[in-house]
């Protein structure tokens, strides 16, 4: 990993140098060991601070938008699950493909303190959806991270729905609605939030009883349906550690069982399953039935 | 067990599951009964007596042992009233009363003989004893 | 469940589309076909019109099932809203399921509107089941409940 | 192919020959009709009120001790029963309930078998044309009647065996075996033969309207599924007569495995 | 705080017999925003509009309540009574408290407890409406009929009689439909021809009407006023300008196995053939799976002897783009099959016929050149028995047929027993039926007279079985008057099929989006007051398309949709529906998630400078075009960020709505 980030460093520095990018959009070390945080480059003396390595997490394709609006290109730093959201955002017209110069960067796997993040126990893929170059290494391309990523949905979906209501009373009781998973959300990318629009209805500020997180994340969950690419890191940056993942992925699931395999950020179609149908598809009884079986 | 026309016309309803209501009285059973002319009460006269209550009367008359079960009724009844399921339950109910077998055990037996299917036999059993 | 208060009477919203099932209520009513007065009807133009915010807000509030009916399958007035509502809807009620909602309380029924009977005869199916629930707690805001 | 076999009690005894030729030709035919342990006779007839559980009884443990998922009939009236007994079984929740209580068994029979007749098997599972190259014998030139009955239509909806009013799987079985279907109006109804041991001059007058009809439409020999059938269309026969066979004889005859 | 009145009608004592209407105004009177309550006994009368004028104007009202009937019943009323009381006629909410309430409930107190939280969600909802203005679309002033039997001919002609332009698309090679295959009509026993063939020629001949037979449609989009339909004209084979319709190549043409369709298939025709004698277009057409020229490349003749040089093997079918104001459908009827109803042995049994197929038997045009032979020997029947009712009003779980009854064949049994009793009076004929309906003008004097004068006999029963013994057909049913079960050794029976749409009707209805009940009947947009209109605006029913009917409820309910049609052909401009999509700008991402579930493409995107407080850039917008939309709200639900909103039915408006039935 070492070597990929001094040839991304590189290659980054001559981009800028030779004007074809105007800042660099990539990780610097920040106080902790594994607390590596976003962050932008306009020069080469910046750039010294730039890493990438096993801490480099964090999906930077939600920086995009703001970026996308400044003078000049882009340059900007994705690991391959990144690239489907980025590429989802240019599904929905929100970034311009013209202003961002892509490095697709090889990823072995990324961590924190914990260990190994969730979303790469179960990598989706080391395929770029979209990129200028690629910087990677022989290692970078094996697979990691095989766990069955539907795993914890499908042990979820085993339980009876008075203990699936335990379960999820028990993670979403504890929401302090700090929104972190809002904003780092890629998919969720609203100029304003329909729990932040007075006139919609639905505004709340922070949880009054039991319901408003219950509706918060649902809500969420429903309008990033078909959107989201799975890039966990709703759950990563969680500071009370609700596994959020599973929402997003429990409608994947289904959505991949009812309407066919979608991946969100992959292939050229703009349309989501849920802004498609076929004259055949199941009707809404089908959760009914299915949990009976 | 009880006797009254409330109760008998319930309980024939009920174990028949049939609706003499949805009836449009077109006569197609009787049209197409295979032993009509054998019985007294035919396939319609079953649906309409037994809306009207008159239980006793059919119980009491040889038709349902004349039914031969075919559901030629059932299957061509454009209403979907199955005639040929009250007959049975008429007759059921019949057999249910005290002393009311149509025949004993040994008179079935008695019928046996080198070529007789047991079927029909075991058959007669049913329908003729409880 | 219900036992705890033997005088409790369900709230039932049913979103109905205008060209269908609204008429097909209508037509419910014009034939004299009974059901359960819990059973209250919002008018929208198409099922594809109910937003899963206007479901959940209705159980909020206190509503102990909420059902939604719209044209048939291909019958749709705007040829193509019911076959969205049917995705949206399907994927709603799962997660709805999916978090431990008695996924009973919620249902999606078709009925033309020519289907007075079949329009009657869903309420009054719908509102047994809820009565065989219960009230909702799951997911009810305790301050709209009154005592 | 294994499949769970029940003879019924007429098969074993009045009509053995039926069984034989059955067991026969499924040996040519690569099926295995594996008996099942311990039956007891079907019931006979179907009972036509909804509160009689005990003489179901025997029906259901047929059904829970099917191991093959499929179960086979030959008869037509064990078929019938099996397969009413089965459709209510799964539609039916107040029948469970008692049938259960009665039985106490391990594990309930969970309504997962389907009942299939032999023709059904033959047409379904193998096909006609799969049958018609095993034909060592074709029965060139017969002019064969099917005599389908009651007991194997009807009530159409449950058993879903064929159109009850149009049926033409034993026809095409015939024609099949090499012989030429003769079609008569009188194939699809009731020969009598409930009424037969009590009223001999009603089955007499049933027998008669059928063998009527198939005599003016041409048919030479008649074919049959129903130990009933059988029995009535040949000892109440009047005015017309025709031999009647079961349709595994004939199965026997043209694939060769009539004799020894 | 605006000020709301309230409305409660007594609808007589429909809707006051189970709701205390005072109470209902009583309550309405503690609820926020409203200013006046009050009751009266028909709201909808010149008098109960006045009340809410006057009311209107003392109290300065700007929004009102009804609480009466049903919103699809009487909310343009009311709208019309605000507006001319100088209210915004949006600023008009219903509350169903009859179809809805009163109608379903017994309880009073619960209808009334009910009557009251339907109007309080009309005023939680009222205080979130807005003024509404309806923009104006233009009319394309020309009618499409879809179907060319009586139904579409008759439409046409008194719509072009108007003035107007029409086109009749039919999907057969020649116009006349069912009728035209008809031999006689009763009550009066006119020759079906005689009385239809004028007016085939009469739309020929109008130059406002245009004929485009052997052609289906296959696509409409638009909306009232404003439709486009595509028609694929089928490649006839034949130039329909140049052919003479001489007949002469019906000798020449060495294909006879085509199947004749207009004789109900009961004889051959060539594969080059003109339906029948008076058909309209009177051209030729060739059928391309009997044609040998077309299957092997090998023949011709018909081209040989054509003088007019009309044969052409190489055309195409031909795609046509029009448009449309008015669409009047009128799609007509086809006998069902009654093989699967197989006791009365039609599968199998050559004379065992359906009374369609006896028309033609009886017709001059016919297969037996009018004379009555039934087909299987071509003898004349001396016996003949006619079922009635055979799959009609059938119970839905049986599958044995409709539930509906056919309405017409209790009237064209008696007609087709008295004719035959009449022209061979040697020939006895029983008719089994369960019912003889006729209610209709010298309908019933016409059964007593088969009966009493011609001697027909009737006998009440079904029959269970039809059975061919040697050359008879033995029919057994039952007698229920005598009680007796009865056997008729039949030379010819006829069976009174039931009828059902033409199997084009559902693909059509779809297509317009005009609901369709179980039977692919079309719905009429009500029942007793608007039975010529689909729910859809702009369509309209003509004939057995809307449900069982004869020739002469056809015609009326033909010229019936004409008069709609010209009603609205004569306008030049609609009011347009104003509850249609808006985006708020401020809000909307531009993720064009919204334009793909649009069904009518009302949604583009636009760079544009948006501005509000703190904001001023240029944005991705979506921008709905108010005259395309029509109001469905797909892309309210689609649109994350709530920008997306349906004016008439906010995300507010529904929430209000909610909030009040629920607390």
């Amino acid at each position: 990993m070492q070597e990929i980030m001094n040839r991304m460093k590189a290659r980054a520095i001559a981009l800028l140098a030779d004007g074809t990018v105007s800042r660099v959009m990539g990780w610097e070390k920040g106080e902790g060991e594994y607390d590596w945080s976003p962050a932008l480059f306009e020069n080469a003396e910046e750039m010294e601070a730039f890493v990438y390595g096993d801490y480099a997490g964090a999906n930077l394709s939600k920086y995009c938008l703001k970026l996308g609006k400044l003078e000049g290109k882009t340059l900007v730093i994705l690991k391959p699950c990144d690239t489907l959201s980025f590429k989802q955002l240019i599904h929905e017209h929100r970034l311009e493909r013209e202003k961002f110069y892509i490095i697709g960067a090889g990823c072995t796997g990324m961590k924190d303190e914990k260990g190994a993040l969730l979303k790469c126990n179960a990598c989706k893929s080391k395929e770029f959806a979209i990129y200028d170059e690629i910087i990677d290494s022989e290692e970078s391309r094996k697979p990691t991270g095989v766990m069955d990523r539907m795993a914890g949905v499908a042990d979820l979906e085993q339980m009876t729905a008075q203990e699936r209501y335990d379960f999820w009373q028990g993670e979403l009781s504890r929401c302090i609605r700090c929104n972190a998973c809002r904003n780092v959300c890629p998919a969720c990318t609203c100029i304003k939030c329909v729990f932040d629009n007075p006139a919609s209805g639905v505004q709340s500020k922070a949880p009054v009883t039991s319901f408003e997180e219950n509706m918060f994340h649902i809500i969420r969950a429903y309008h990033v349906a078909g959107r989201c690419t799975d890039c966990g890191e709703c759950s990563r940056v969680c500071p009370q550690n609700i596994p959020l993942h599973l929402l997003n992925r429990k409608l994947i699931k289904d959505m991949n069982e009812l309407y066919g395999e979608y991946q969100a950020g992959e292939g050229d179609e703009e349309r989501t399953p849920l802004t498609s149908y076929t004259k055949e598809d199941a009707e809404p009884g089908i959760v009914h039935e299915r949990g009976r079986a | 067990m009880e006797n009254s026309v409330k109760f008998l016309t319930e309980t024939v309803l009920r174990i028949s599951g049939v609706d003499p209501r949805k009836c449009m009285k077109c006569g197609k059973c009787s049209g197409t009964c295979p032993n009509y002319d054998a019985m007294e009460y035919h396939p319609h006269q079953f649906v309409s007596m037994v809306e009207k209550g008159q239980i006793e009367k059919l119980m009491n008359s040889d038709s349902i042992y004349l039914c031969l079960g075919c559901m030629a009724c059932v299957e061509r009844c454009p209403r979907n009233v199955a005639p040929g399921k009250l007959v049975g339950a008429v007759a059921q109910l019949k057999l249910r009363q005290q002393d009311m077998n149509r025949k004993g055990g040994n008179d079935v037996a008695a019928f046996a003989d080198e070529i007789v299917p047991q079927q029909l036999l075991m058959a007669a059993m049913r329908k003729y004893r409880k | 469940m219900s036992v705890n208060n033997p005088n409790w009477k369900p709230k039932i919203v049913a979103f109905c589309c205008n060209w269908c099932s609204y008429a097909g209520a209508d037509l419910a009513g014009s034939g004299r076909m009974n059901y359960p007065a819990d059973v209250k009807i919002i008018r929208v133009p198409c099922s594809c019109r109910v937003n899963p915010l206007f479901i959940l807000r209705a159980f909020e509030r206190g509503a102990d099932g909420v059902i939604i009916c719209g044209c048939h399958p291909g019958d749709c007035h705007y040829t193509s809203g019911n076959y969205y509502a049917r995705r949206r809807l399907t994927m709603l009620f799962s997660l709805l399921d999916y978090l431990g909602i008695e996924r009973d309380r919620t249902r999606v029924e078709w009925v033309s509107a020519a289907e007075g009977a079949k329009f009657a005869k869903t309420m009054n199916e719908f509102v047994e089941t809820i009565y065989s629930l219960g009230e909702n707690r799951k997911l009810s805001d305790i301050r709209c409940k009154k005592s | 192919m294994i499949y769970s076999y029940y003879p019924g009690c007429t098969l074993k005894d009045r009509a053995k020959q039926m069984d034989i030729y059955a067991r026969k030709c499924a040996d040519v035919l690569g099926i295995a009709l594996k008996e099942l342990p311990e039956w007891q006779c079907c019931g006979a007839v179907y009972p036509a009120a909804s509160d009689e559980i005990a003489p179901r009884l025997s029906a259901v443990r047929a059904l829970m001790n099917t191991e093959e998922g499929k179960l086979v009939t030959m008869c037509s009236a064990c078929h019938h029963v099996l397969k009413r007994t089965n459709f209510d079984w799964n539609r039916d929740e107040n029948f469970r309930q008692k049938a259960n209580n009665y039985m106490k068994p391990e594990t309930p029979y969970d309504g997962s078998v389907e009942v299939i007749h032999f023709l059904e098997l033959l047409r379904d599972e193998i096909g006609f044309d799969a049958l018609k190259e095993k034909v060592v014998n074709p029965l060139t030139g017969r002019k064969i009647g099917a005599f389908y009955g009651c007991l194997l239509l009807r009530p159409g909806k449950v058993l879903a065996f064929d159109d009850p009013e149009n049926p033409s799987i034993i026809e095409d079985f015939i024609r099949a075996l090499g012989a030429e279907p003769v079609r008569y109006p009188y194939r699809n109804e009731c020969c009598g033969a409930y009424v037969a041991l009590e009223n001999k001059a009603c089955a007499e007058m049933q027998v008669e309207r059928a063998l009527n009809s198939a005599v003016a439409a041409g048919c030479e020999e008649l074919i049959t599924a129903c130990p009933l059938c059988m029995y009535n269309l040949v000892e109440n026969a009047t005015a017309h007569k025709l031999p009647v066979s079961y349709f595994t004889e004939l199965l026997a005859e043209a694939l060769g495995v009539k004799e020894g | 705080m605006q000020k709301i009145g309230v409305f409660v009608c007594w609808c007589g004592s429909n809707i006051a017999g189970t709701v205390d209407v005072e109470a209902v105004a009583e309550a309405m009177k503690t609820v926020p925003g409203v200013v006046f309550s009050t009751h009266y006994q028909y709201m909808c009368s010149a008098a109960g509009q006045k009340l809410i004028a006057d009311a209107i104007h003392e109290h300065h009202l700007d929004g009102i309540v009804v609480a009466s009937c049903s919103p699809r019943m009487h909310e343009n009323t009311f709208r019309k009574t605000a507006e001319a009381a100088g209210l915004n006629p949006y600023m008009v909410e219903i509350a169903n408290i009859r179809e809805q309430c009163s109608w379903i409930h017994k309880d009073k107190e619960e209808g009334t407890a009910k009557a009251i939280v339907l109007a309080k969600a009309a005023v939680a909802k009222l205080l979130h409406n807005k003024p509404l203005t309806a923009g104006t679309s233009a009319v394309t002033k020309r009618c499409l009929v879809i179907g060319g039997g009586i139904a579409g001919i008759q439409t046409a002609l008194d719509v072009a009689d108007a003035g107007y332009e029409v086109d009749i698309v039919e999907q057969r090679p020649t116009i006349g439909g069912r009728m035209a295959q008809l031999d006689k009509t009763f009550p009066t026993l006119d020759c079906s021809a005689c009385i239809l063939t004028p007016k085939m020629v009469e739309a020929a001949q109008n130059e406002k009407i245009n004929i485009i037979s052997y052609a289906k449609v296959e696509k409409v989009d638009g909306f009232v006023g404003n439709f486009r339909a595509t028609i694929r004209k089928k490649a006839r084979c034949v130039d329909e300008t140049k052919c003479t319709g001489c007949s002469l190549y019906m000798n020449k043409c060495p294909s006879k196995k085509g199947k004749d369709e207009f004789n109900m298939e009961m004889n051959n025709r060539p594969a080059i053939y003109i339906p029948f004698a008076q058909a309209i277009p009177n051209v030729a057409v060739i059928d391309p799976e009997q044609c040998v020229k077309l299957k092997t490349g090998k023949c011709g003749l018909c081209q040989k002897v054509c003088t007019a040089g009309a044969i052409d093997y190489t055309q195409q079918d031909e795609l046509m783009e029009r448009e449309y104001g008015a669409i009047v459908v009128a799609t007509g009827f086809k006998p069902i099959d009654p093989s699967p109803l197989n006791e009365y042995g039609y599968a199998e049994n050559a004379d065992v016929i359906t009374s369609l197929e006896l028309e033609r038997l009886m017709n001059a045009a016919g297969p037996t050149k009018g004379t009555l032979l039934r087909p299987s020997d071509l003898k004349h029947p001396h016996e003949i028995v006619f079922i009635q009712c055979v799959g009609s009003r059938c119970d839905e779980n049986t599958k044995r047929g409709k539930p509906y009854c056919s309405k017409i064949c209790c009237m064209y049994t008696a007609k087709h027993a008295m004719l035959i009793r009449d022209k061979y009076p040697d020939t006895k004929v029983h008719v089994f039926y369960i019912d003889v309906r006729t209610p209709g003008k010298n309908f019933d004097e016409f059964y007593r007279r088969a009966v009493e004068q011609y001697g027909v006999d009737y006998i009440k029963g079904m029959v269970g079985k039809v059975a061919r013994e040697g050359d008879k057909l033995m029919v057994r049913g039952s007698d229920l008057i005598s009680n007796q079960q009865v056997e008729i050794a039949a030379d010819l029976v006829v069976l009174a099929t039931a009828i059902e749409p033409d199997p084009s009707a559902r693909s059509i209805g779809t297509m317009l989006t005009a609901s369709m009940d179980t039977n692919d009947f079309f719905t009429e947009a009500h029942a007793k007051l608007r039975p010529v209109e689909s729910p859809t605006a702009g369509i309209f029913l003509s004939g057995v398309a809307q449900g069982p009917k004869d020739v002469p409820e056809t015609v009326a309910q033909a010229s019936a949709a004409a008069a709609k049609v010209i009603g609205l052909l004569a306008k030049d401009h609609l009011v347009t529906n104003p509850c249609v999509a808006g985006s708020d700008e401020l809000l909307c991402n531009g993720c064009s998630q919204c334009e793909k579930v649009c069904p009518y493409g009302a949604i583009t995107y636009v760079d544009k400078e948006v501005r509000g407080p703190g904001v001023r850039e240029v944005r991705r917008v979506a921008q709905v075009n108010p005259a395309v939309c029509q109001g469905c709200g797909a892309c309210t639900v689609t649109c994350p960020s709530g920008a997306m909103d349906l004016k008439g039915f906010t995300n507010q408006q529904i929430m209000a709505e909610v909030d009040a039935i629920c607390l």
